[in-house]
């Protein structure tokens, strides 16, 4: 057992800080987000430098092999500067899926791209009636002499908006929400029948509506048996939320202990207040309660039990939104009326925070799964 | 002990449904109900609707424009509007300054302000707070220095909510530096096309803008402007600060919200079934609603208290309603959130006019900036920290 | 709309008030409680002589009328004393069977001597299976001649190892839980066949198990439609505990509160530190929240529409049970160490207000039966 | 970054859970799963069983009967204890008084009095807290006066854990009560069967004795059962608070009670359905299973920071673990107050030997008293509001 980094993590984790400390603070975020993409090409360019966007693939791939707990680094990382680039869109849940469910010659032509930084992915999956649930999958595909047909509806793909190419899940057989039949297709944007409608996210990110009529598509790997390759990705994705929530919580914490330090009132600084350093404290405790579970689920992530590695990460999803939604909601109840406001950062905090919970699946999503899987095997 | 309204009260209550109903525009209705900020001209257009029925302030006395309403006559009005829903009166003018210009004002000042409160011709908005003040409201710096008929005003107001439609602003000056905090202060009613007024605008974490930052640069305000005596404007300010409590628990606000989760739960579909079927958001919204119930009979019982005791002193039982019907408030939002789940996601730009179709459910886009914006309502007027200590020391005494 | 005690209430509640004042204080409520009854019949003998016994019966049956309100003031005083005397099995549970159930000339036999004060009544009702479920009867009832022969056994009678009369619940007809076919029968508790084991309860009280052979009773009223009486006074029951566990409360918030501006430490009172008066306060808001919905419950307990009746009685269950269980846990938080003793008063509130959770269902029973009624209808 | 245990530590694992299902009497481990309190005599004979294989005092130093075990191998020594459950060594000479006498007594008190602990011939209670001090240890009254070779001892000690068993208290007693309140103190060694000691029973509300009273009236103390330096009694007493940080979660012992709940929800009906089946109370459950995860992960973190750093230091993540871990205890009777349900009322006498059939299932009248003495665990070592003060303090620096 042990939780320290190794030599190469911590490498990893200061190169990373190192970036955001000089290229991301807040006013230099807001530059990055007021660009027409509202995210900066110049960021992402590092950090194909620093080779982030070559994470997870195997070094054959020309990746670097990371697993969990350097995923786990990034994304707190980029929580606790609320990075808007489409990372976890391109790196975690694309990259994840193409690494998993794509040929060898699929990888060599596509993930080079990925890895220089020139193409970003995004994985649209999500349709109107699915809610939180993986399996319920309506778009169709259809055999269309050695590719495919899509046809369908897809909501919500983050980042799909600056997509180059999208992984689009789609059911060759079986009813709307059983677990075989469904395949993992790989799209460009600009394919003939397909269309998109790009937004922005309450947080400050980009999302995209994507309508499919007719459009060819390459399967990736077997288009009936994708299910297990999303569900291992989706663990990953939540393990990586995880991880960025607790950057993200970390950080409104020091923000709000700052503040508590700095803001008079009564003649007093504010953190005299017992009843305030109560409610610090029990952020802090809160915080601590969702990195130990971030941990777990970071650890767990690839393990290769299926039942206990959903356990894991679910308990995660529940314990890091339960605390994210305590030091969210603290944080700005502790700043008063200028935590309410959209010139300090601490807002965007809560905000990333309440849009963590929201995505791949919520508070009782994940407690309802934790509860049917016979709670956490103690 | 009896619970039951009264015939009269009944028959009242029929009057002020049907009014509503025959009266109110549903654009305003549908905005409401999701959550939507109000355009000004909207929240105008219903006062004046209200005003020409004889109702745009009620509790006012009837020398200028009351209704002469019993305590439960006046509940009743102000639940039927949360219920419509239908805005309720703005409460700058008829709530907060009118109270104080009709107490404490002189007869000009009554002649002159009044009945432009009551048709809403003039929009006033509320300049007490300042930066570095908050909670510690006394501690303001903004000064008004005698200058012949006028007094010159220098200084900042924040969190002014509204101040960008404002025709008027209520301001509490300082206008002896030398005397204790509370001392020195004074109430002035200042225009606010007066040059040397600056309003910039704070935008909110919901997106939205409706407070603002006011700049007052060697601003010349009439001395007629003053309301009753110099340096006893602390005094005007306790008194309506006091003023405004059986409003502030918003249980028919909430009411109305619980009505349309409902309606919205069982719309939206968690696999085979609905949201409104799930046994964890069942119970959830069970104890919400219990919360609720228990909360409007505490009302009821402090409003029966008052009616009883007379109006007027501050009743630390307030405090009660303020921090319960916050945290209710706040628990709609959080249950509305579970209701529209991952559609909390999108932004929609928030002017009138948008005219793109909805990403999902066609309420959704309002979901979460009301879930943001509300986390106000355990912070202004008092923050729930200090109303625990207003109950600590006036009701428990330690 | 009216929240004022008319001029007869005032002086009910003045004269319980004195008595308890007298005569019921922490010490010498463990002198009541020393005796071999486990309660004091001088104590019962005043609550006779007071009219207290007589409450909710008829004048036409020697009684005084009284209502929800009535039976409200008198179990709120009893909850500040932490009365242990069965006026809850005998007059509430009792009584209200009677009052509704029995005959004219039932009636005319057993009421009077409640009145007096000599005949204690009980409720025999649960079974082991039970749980909350009134309607939950699986004790027989069969013809026998002119009367009935009861068989089966119940559970947790409340008070009755110290009854004279019991009434018992028993099927004549009908499945396990049907809401037809169950009959309420009168027993002399030493009748043939009959016997009790009586136990104390963890708040001090009394109970007893009571198994029936063969044991021949009258039925009182209709034998095989017995259950809307039986929810009527289950729902005036539960009223009646709301209003005792607001009692109850509210001295334990009293004690709490005198106790934090006594207690000495580190040089000042306890009640100077801010965390402990926010304490304080939200114990406050707790006890008007629950002071409330025991209003609600004690007018709407007799209200003629048993939905709209039920709901107001279950939604009061419910928020007075967790604001007692809030403010029980808060006073021996705030008391420390001394909380947790058996010579020191607030103990015994906590105590009483845990069982009063757990008697005629808990929070989740009655969260689930609003729930299932639509909610508070609001 | 790694999760698993090494297989050695599964090795060790496995021994310790053989030897515990081998040894321990079926009798204590059934009344531990239900939460009863144990006699005397069943804690030492489990006592000596341990001391008999060599492990009754494992992380003492080897020399004093100590296993030379990692951090970890404790844990999982005490993990498997809890997981039984067999009764988790008695702290009072093991965890306080024992590495207080090693670390600065002297080689005739290390002679005397360690070996006798080992094997509970020595039962110990602790002297500490005093009436009117609470959480502010420091400010104890009760003095001892040096005459010749004793001390004299006199004044009062209270919420004596166990004391009716002890055959020695260590106590904290005033010698120089000029001195500031830190100083001052002593740390005395006394034999309970000293002339001048009363011990008073302290029923608390659950019906049981756990606690006591002790008063001392001229009570004479051999010089030679001071420990350390005169005056320095609160630089070891501080050591002692600090020395018990890993166990204070109760992790373990939570997790036998959550899978005891769950083994009991699975019998008790609700209607047709089990108490497992109810959503809601599922919910409630998985809630409180996720904050034990995460506390015992939070655990496993502060045991490698310790087992890295080095101990010895005062860690304030261990507040972390006494708050939450004591919030989870907390939890856990209440959900075993939901499964119970009405079966939570009768109460059985405590005594052993009591042979009455029970009302209603045999587990269940332990189950509010359970509930009602696990009020303690907020309270006691430090209660959760101190805790949250040296989480403010020392890690936040408010």
């Amino acid at each position: 057992m042990d939780f320290d980094l190794n030599e190469e993590q911590r490498l990893l984790k200061e190169s990373v800080d190192r970036l955001l400390l000089d290229r991301y603070d807040f006013e230099a975020r807001k530059r990055h987000m007021s660009g027409p993409e509202g995210w900066s090409p110049e960021i992402w360019e590092s950090f194909a430098e620093l080779g982030l966007l070559a994470l997870p693939f195997s070094e054959e791939d020309g990746g670097f092999g990371g697993g969990g707990a350097e995923a786990m680094l990034v994304m707190e990382s980029f929580g606790r500067a609320l990075v808007v680039e489409p990372y976890f869109a391109t790196v975690i849940l694309g990259g994840g899926l193409m690494a998993r469910a794509a040929s060898a010659e699929q990888r060599a032509r596509v993930l080079p791209g990925v890895i220089e930084g020139r193409t970003r992915l995004a994985f649209a999956h999500s349709e109107r009636q699915s809610r939180y649930d993986l399996a319920d999958v309506r778009a169709t595909a259809v055999r269309d002499g050695e590719g495919w047909k899509l046809n369908g509806d897809k909501t919500l793909v983050l980042h799909g908006d600056c997509a180059q190419q999208l992984i689009v899940s789609a059911r060759v057989a079986g009813g709307p929400r059983d677990e075989g039949g469904v395949g993992l297709f790989l799209v460009a944007a600009d394919a003939p029948g397909l269309s998109r409608r790009g937004y922005a996210t309450q947080d400050g990110m980009r999302a995209a509506e994507v309508a499919l009529r007719d459009v060819r598509a390459e399967a990736l790997g077997d288009p009936e048996g994708a299910m297990p390759i999303i569900r291992q990705v989706a663990d990953e994705a939540v393990a990586a939320l995880c991880a960025e929530a607790v950057g993200a919580m970390e950080r409104a914490h020091e923000l709000t202990i700052e503040y508590l330090k700095t803001r008079q009132q009564f003649g007093v600084h504010i953190g005299a207040f017992q009843a305030l350093q109560h409610r610090g404290a029990e952020m802090f405790v809160a915080l601590e309660q969702a990195r130990s579970m971030a941990m777990l689920a970071a650890m767990m992530s690839r393990d290769p039990d299926p039942v206990e590695r959903s356990r894991a990460v679910s308990g995660a999803k529940v314990q890091v939104d339960r605390s994210g939604r305590f030091i969210g909601q603290s944080a700005i109840q502790l700043h008063g009326g200028v935590g309410m406001t959209m010139e300090y950062a601490v807002g965007h905090y809560f905000k990333r925070l309440s849009m963590i919970e929201k995505t791949f699946g919520d508070i009782d999503h994940h407690l309802r799964l934790v509860s049917e899987a016979g709670g956490m095997a103690l | 002990m009896e619970l039951a309204f009264t015939k009269e009260e009944l028959a009242f209550r029929d009057e002020v449904r049907a009014f509503i109903d025959a009266n109110l525009p549903a654009r305003i209705r549908d905005k409401l109900r999701d959550g939507r900020h109000l355009a000004k001209e909207e929240i105008v257009e219903w006062t004046r609707i209200l005003h020409k029925k004889g109702w745009s302030v009620p509790k006012w006395p009837v020398e200028y424009g009351g209704c002469d309403w019993t305590p439960i006559q006046q509940y009743i009005f102000s639940e039927e509007l949360a219920a419509a829903p239908a805005p309720e009166p703005l409460p700058f003018g008829y709530s907060m300054v009118g109270p104080v210009i009709y107490t404490f004002g002189n007869e000009a000042q009554k002649k002159r302000f009044l009945p432009r409160i009551a048709d809403l011709s003039d929009w006033w908005c509320q300049g007490f707070s300042e930066p570095g003040a908050g909670s510690d409201l006394a501690s303001l710096k903004t000064r008004a220095v005698r200058d012949g008929d006028h007094y010159v005003v220098n200084g900042q107001k924040t969190w002014t909510t509204l101040a960008q439609h404002a025709d008027w602003i209520f301001c509490l000056v300082r206008t002896d530096p030398d005397a204790k905090k509370q001392q020195g202060i004074s109430f002035l009613l200042i225009d606010m096309k007066t040059p040397g007024i600056t309003v910039r605008p704070i935008q909110t974490i919901d997106g939205g803008h409706e407070i603002n930052e006011v700049f007052f640069d060697d601003v010349r305000v009439p001395a007629e402007n003053l309301v009753g005596e110099e340096n006893r404007g602390w005094d005007y300010a306790k008194f309506l600060l006091s003023n405004e409590r059986v409003g502030i628990a918003r249980v028919g606000a909430s009411k109305a919200r619980i009505r349309r989760i409902k309606e919205l739960a069982a719309l939206e579909r968690i696999g085979e079934g609905r949201v409104i079927d799930d046994p964890r958001f069942r119970a959830k919204l069970t104890e919400v609603e219990i919360e609720l119930k228990a909360l409007e009979m505490t009302q009821l019982r402090v409003l029966a208290s008052e009616a009883r005791n007379g109006k007027g002193k501050p009743n630390p039982a307030s405090s009660v309603l303020k921090i319960k019907g916050s945290e209710i408030q706040q628990a709609v939002t959080e249950l509305l959130m579970d209701v529209v789940g991952p559609y909390a996601l999108p932004r929609a730009p928030q002017e009138d006019g948008w005219n793109e179709p909805p990403v999902g459910p066609d309420w959704a886009d309002a979901v979460a900036p009301s879930y943001f914006n509300t986390r106000k309502v355990s912070i202004y007027g008092g923050s729930n920290e200090i109303q625990k200590n207003i109950i600590a020391k006036a009701i428990l005494g330690l």
